[in-house]
């Protein structure tokens, strides 16, 4: 695979790992967020941690859209899937993600409502078309990779003149949730302990890389702006201690064969056309921050399932001891949470991060569990 | 979320559609988002959308940096050995 | 008895009645398809005589979607699962039972080439399918076929295969490429809409064994890495000998299209179905030997040793990975691939 | 592992994907209820010695619909409809293996009353079930829980039961009154709408089996008139065999409410399923040794002498009625009931 | 079962077959015909043909509706379930007659079209109730008997303000079938050997027997209206016997329990006030006969399926071979039939009077078949 | 597709249901064809309606009828087996 398994190259880790341990300044310690799942996903899969010294530590970001969506946007969804003319359609990341009350859209669905499974938006308007007595729902969540695809597909609805579709729309904007996590009670008194960001890599390819210049001004923070294969992810840790090494404090691009200063103007375009940003939305562990997510303007307003259908504003129950909101600020670690493993696990899932597979709970549980246990990886050959 | 993979342009269909391949896999796809593809252009497919192109002169750039601390690994290595053994 | 009219027909309630319409059923499609003594006697249990030895019973139900698929159907498929899980404690497969549930409106012709497809997968493997049951549900009520199939072998004197065998400094032996069958069957889900030069690895794999204990008859414990994949399997194995288990991921054999696949849909292909692969686990000081025989036999070409047993109070799967760090390998969480096998 | 919610949950996918949920719901579930030291193993197949004799094997899928019904449940049935089949041959039942398919959204408290009931049926009888498989299909693909057991069991020396053994002048005996299982189901359907005290007579006939072969072991065959009812069963068993039968309708014990459940519904109790009632087929000679035998055992109480066998190149099943007339007794044709075991 | 058990007593079934035995003049045959589906059921399930002389013959007539109902309304029925948005309800005796090319009910309904089975005519309200997205139809068919609980329901329907429901009317009449049988050619000829009838018996719970009057008259034919016990037959054939012996020529009753001269009057009522005559309706084995089904009235218009569908009338394609006209005007015996046996079978049917165990040939299959190969009841005796 | 049996009214429910028994199976039944029933009655039940009442008196008689013959016939067995006999 072309522009994959060069950058998943065992060697090239290797040198790039020795290259890391022989630059990161043993009397210092490096905080580095990575932003997005993908990228939690990718370290945990590929034993990242395993090779970087001891003083390079990975806090995982809430670049999640799975993990930060409040319970209550959740809670609306699983209301909708409920009405009887209702088929709601998602990606697979929300079927197992608990609501209020530990309900999941897979528990509605096997209590009999229609909740399908999407892998391509474009999916939801052929559903709708072969279902016209039926309602149908798409409950769209994501960051700024996936909003294009939702915006041509509401644009395409609008086009088809399609009298069944709407979208429940729960995009999210990047930028804003750095700037947020950059501004939370911890932040403030130091209790975050966050040297530099490695950015968000397909997010990045239709955004570009101009939005995260404010936060090496802003916050002195640097960003390095990384693919998700595992050699990106260890040149991007490189480069940023080469920037904390050197002082200096600014956004690099690791992830140039794909990312732009402009991002994609054209997806930009799309996504303007048909969308707009919401006064202020809910994040989980985050609360509420202005201007950080998108809603369907009112042009495309009988597409907006939202008000479509009037639905309610919930606010989900949290479970009170999953830590998740700290964790998603970068304040705390999975294993600081005592649900962490038992009862709380991939199966049973008692948070948000602990269901998507970028989550960094269930990152923790399924590739890393119990670390300090680990068999170390020398050991292996027989 | 934002599982998205690099695939290769293998023909256009129309203006929004093109047939993609990655590893013998092989996939239409939607390229609305993207203007003036070739068939031997490689994209970034997210949820059955191209994302953007891939540059493959950045990509090479990329992959010779590794290459790069490759060869200062192998050099310190020979050095490492050299020491070593004397 | 009137002939079914197989080329246009459809099944109908009247086919799981009892009556004429299934003895006609059961005459003109199973027992002339399977054909063998014991279902000619007409009795609703077959009687035979079993070699001496342990007996080993084991049963699957097979539901997967689509029922046809590159590489096989749902018919071999059923006879395969349980021929394997049979064949997997060292046993000699002897005999099979298969039960039909099926959908009315079901077309006669495809439940043709399902049983055509058993009965030669059947004669294949030289294991008769001696006793069966058909019963019908209204439309709505099935999803065209379901097919349990039950199996009984005999395990030769001398081995002692199970689960809780594995030991520590054992290898981990596996028998081929993974994750080609559930990759098949995604392969063809209308909504994911990919196409690939992919192929199911259903097989019986009892020959493969049958030359592994000849040569090996130490082996521990084999089983297939069927639903939950390989990963699974091992999780499986581990919790069942109270070890954990160290896996090398560059030792694991993946096919490009599984992996692309793989890429392209965010799955692990450790996780994924396989029907014609196992995984044995040996004395570290015979794996080389019981290697050269799983190679030497067309089913086991690409075997390879892909870990060690290790002590670990919390049995978990370790792996290092093709990239030089360490992973776990958990249980699978959630679904991976619905309705597979 | 998570403890499942049984009071509460329901059948979701991930309880079919292989991986950690599967794993629970058999251990918690299944391994549980039915509790054994082969399911404790843990290993796809279960491995046990048989005591020497011929071995039978038999299955049976079950669909029954609804899943309880006065005097059992699918769990039961689905134990006792296999022993049943084992047993007709005259064997001693010794192990059973069962194969779910679950409806996705099935309440798993239902799920647990069945396994229950499974569990101690399967304990009565004395017959564990060994090992076992679980599917989950999607809503709609399914109806709650279809069940197939298989069973194997093996003939006591001498014995040499099989349906193609009647032969003219032999005796045909019936265990008990016909159609109660049948009723029982229907009352049950709502678009009936019917009441009446009957219960299914489902029930394991392995012991009535050992007492009959005891006193005559020169019994051509038993069968159990199950779908297609008592007409059905001895079409089959006449074709078989050869052979014509003359039946005397009086002696057909048929309780008041199927009866009048039959005239209600224009059904004909001869065709209707029962669940736990055997025929057999002896010399004429041993017939009333035989007799005294069945009605010694509880389950055989009610026994009767319903006919002979006779000589006829059609193979017809006559029947001399109540009415003093006679008329054949054909196959069932069309169906009589859907989906009653 | 009171009143069921006492009419078929053994005993008294004996002594009444030694009385017609006693007084059928052996010098005379006697051609009876039961007009019922029901009677040919009960005759031979209890295996009468067996108790009576060799010159007492019974003929089966067309009182079968499954029978006598022509191809071409049960093409117009499975038109109708193909309908995707039809719902069809139907008695469970019409799911296996062949249409056109075999196809059947059954067998369109393994197709995947909606045609269901009804007990009562009443649940196919609750189905239209219960599917209003569906057109629920019910395709009614039936002899006097079964004609008032559909005008009930249509009526119903009315009182409901259903708005997703009709009923195919296939009700047709029993004295203009009697009249037919009396008119067709080979009566005229002489070919159709009748020397009178047992007359129906449920049918005469609601006409009464004061339409069978004509009969004596007319067409100098006995008419003895007898019960569907067993005991009702045997004692209906003697009294036509000796009707037949005294030279009289009258309609008796038999079924005086259930049977008066004038009938239901309240069920009349309410089938005349929904339904009304067909100037002409086609019979199978019969023809078109003028006044002899019943339509419904244009004030119940919107509940007509041939109207609310608009169904075009079509005319089947019979099987040539299939002797059932012959059988169902009397002129032959099922084993004429070249077809009977092998192919036709109650589970393959080629003609009507294969399907319905009413049927002649699927009487005369089931419980009688080769007759002349019967073992005779004596020899049961062990 | 005449199909009727005789059922006993066990308790009216209101002027168009009933509660109607036979042999101990019991169903609710359409009664709205038949005027005046009271409990005890039986009537003829065909598709779930009530058809008819059954006239007991009537069924008595024709009971009769039969039950003469029966003795007609047992006189005459009698006078063969003595015939038979001498
Ligand atoms: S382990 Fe579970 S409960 Fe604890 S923080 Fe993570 S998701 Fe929340
Ligand atoms: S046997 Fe069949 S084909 Fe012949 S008359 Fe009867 S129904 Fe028609
Ligand atoms: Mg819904
Ligand atoms: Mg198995
Ligand atoms: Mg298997
Ligand atoms: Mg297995
Ligand atoms: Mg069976
Ligand atoms: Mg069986
Ligand atoms: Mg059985
Ligand atoms: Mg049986
Ligand atoms: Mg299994
Ligand atoms: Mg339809």
């Amino acid at each position: 695979m072309k522009y994959v398994d060069e950058f998943r190259d065992g060697e090239k880790a290797r040198a790039l790992a020795e290259q890391i341990r022989k630059e990161a300044d043993p009397a210092r310690r490096y905080h580095l967020m990575e932003f997005c799942g993908g990228h939690t996903h990718a370290i945990f899969r590929y034993g990242i941690p395993g090779l970087l010294p001891e003083n390079v530590r990975l806090i995982h970001g809430p670049g999640c859209p799975v993990c930060v969506l409040p319970i209550g946007r959740l809670d609306m969804a699983i209301a909708l899937a409920r009405r009887p003319e209702v088929i709601l359609c998602t990606y697979g990341d929300m079927l197992r993600v608990p609501g209020s009350g530990r309900e999941s859209l897979m528990k509605v669905r096997a209590e009999g409502t229609d909740v399908r499974m999407l892998y391509s938006p474009a999916d939801a308007l052929k559903i709708a078309q072969q279902n016209p007595d039926k309602e149908v729902v798409f409950f769209a969540i994501g960051f700024e990779t996936t909003t294009p695809p939702t915006a041509l597909v509401i644009d395409q609805a609008a086009k088809l003149g399609l009298k069944n579709f709407s979208v429940f729309c729960n995009h999210v904007l990047t930028p804003a949730a750095m700037h947020a996590i950059l501004n939370t009670p911890e932040a403030d008194s130091g209790a975050l302990e966050l040297d530099g960001f490695i950015g968000p890599a397909h997010v990045s390819t239709v955004i570009g890389s101009a939005p995260y210049e404010p936060f090496p001004q802003q916050y002195k923070r640097p960003v390095v702006i990384a693919g998700f294969e595992p050699l990106d992810v260890l040149q991007a840790i490189l480069m940023l201690i080469r920037q904390l090494n050197d002082g200096r404090c600014e956004v690099e691009n690791e992830f140039i064969r794909a990312v732009s200063r402009e991002g994609n103007l054209k997806a930009q375009a799309a996504v303007s056309r048909v969308l707009e940003l919401r006064a202020s939305f809910e994040w989980r562990g985050l609360g509420a921050i202005p201007e950080s997510a998108l809603q369907i303007r009112s042009e495309y307003a009988e597409f907006d399932a939202e008000k479509r259908f009037g639905v309610e504003q919930l606010h989900g129950r949290e479970n009170k001891a999953c830590e998740c909101p700290s964790i998603l600020r970068g304040v705390k670690n999975p294993r600081d949470c005592v649900l962490f493993g038992d009862p709380c696990t991939p199966d049973n899932p008692l948070g948000s991060c602990m269901v998507s597979s970028e989550g960094a709970c269930a990152a923790y549980y399924s590739y890393g569990r119990f670390s300090e246990g680990r068999i170390p990886a020398e050991e292996l050959r027989a | 979320m934002c599982l998205a993979i690099p695939v290769r342009i293998e023909a256009l269909i129309d203006a929004e559609r093109a047939l993609a391949d990655i590893g013998g896999v092989r996939k239409e796809i939607n390229i609305a988002l993207v203007d003036d593809l070739s068939v031997g252009d490689y994209v970034i497919l997210h949820v059955g959308y191209a994302l953007n192109k891939l540059d493959p002169e950045e990509a090479a750039r990329t992959l010779a940096l590794f290459e790069e601390l490759g060869q200062l690994q192998e050099a310190y290595d020979e050095a490492q050995a050299g020491e070593g053994g004397a | 008895m009137s002939r079914l009219n197989i080329a246009k027909g459809r099944v109908e309630m009247v086919h799981g009645s009892g009556g004429r319409a299934m003895a006609e059923l059961i005459e003109q499609l199973f027992a002339q398809a399977f054909d063998n003594e014991w279902l000619a006697q007409g009795n609703d249990q077959a009687q035979f005589t079993l070699p001496p030895g342990r007996v080993v019973m084991a049963t699957d139900s097979h539901v997967v979607s689509p029922l046809f698929f590159p590489g096989g159907d749902i018919g071999a498929l059923s006879v395969h699962g349980t021929i394997n899980d049979v064949a997997m404690s060292g046993a000699k497969p002897c005999y099979l039972s298969a039960g039909f549930i099926l959908e009315e409106g079901f077309p006669l012709a495809d439940l043709k080439r399902i049983v055509d497809s058993m009965a030669a997968a059947s004669k294949e493997a030289g294991v008769p399918i001696v006793t069966g049951d058909t019963k019908v549900v209204e439309r709505g009520k099935g999803d065209g076929v379901f097919i349990s199939t039950t199996g009984i072998g005999v395990v030769p004197e001398g081995l002692q295969l199970s689960g809780d065998q594995a030991k520590p400094g054992d290898a981990i032996l596996l028998s081929g490429s993974i994750g080609d069958h559930g990759v098949t069957i995604l392969s063809l889900r209308e909504s994911l809409g990919f196409e690939a030069d992919i192929r199911s690895d259903s097989q019986a794999l009892h020959s493969l064994v049958a030359a592994m204990v000849e040569c090996v008859p130490e082996i521990r414990c084999m089983r297939d890495p069927t639903r939950g994949g390989l990963a699974n399997t091992l999780n499986e194995m581990a919790q069942q000998s109270g070890v954990g288990m160290q896996l090398m991921e560059s030792r694991i054999p993946v096919r490009e299209p599984v992996r692309a696949a793989c890429e392209f849909l965010g799955l692990d292909p450790l996780y994924v179905a396989n029907e014609g692969k196992l995984i044995a686990i040996c004395p570290q000081e015979r794996a080389e030997e019981l290697l050269a025989a799983m190679r030497a036999h067309p089913q086991g070409q690409d075997a390879a040793i892909i870990g060690n047993v290790v002590e670990d109070s919390y049995h978990f799967v370790q792996m290092e990975t093709v990239f030089g760090g360490s992973r776990m390998v958990d249980w699978l969480n959630g679904e991976q691939l619905p309705r597979i096998c």
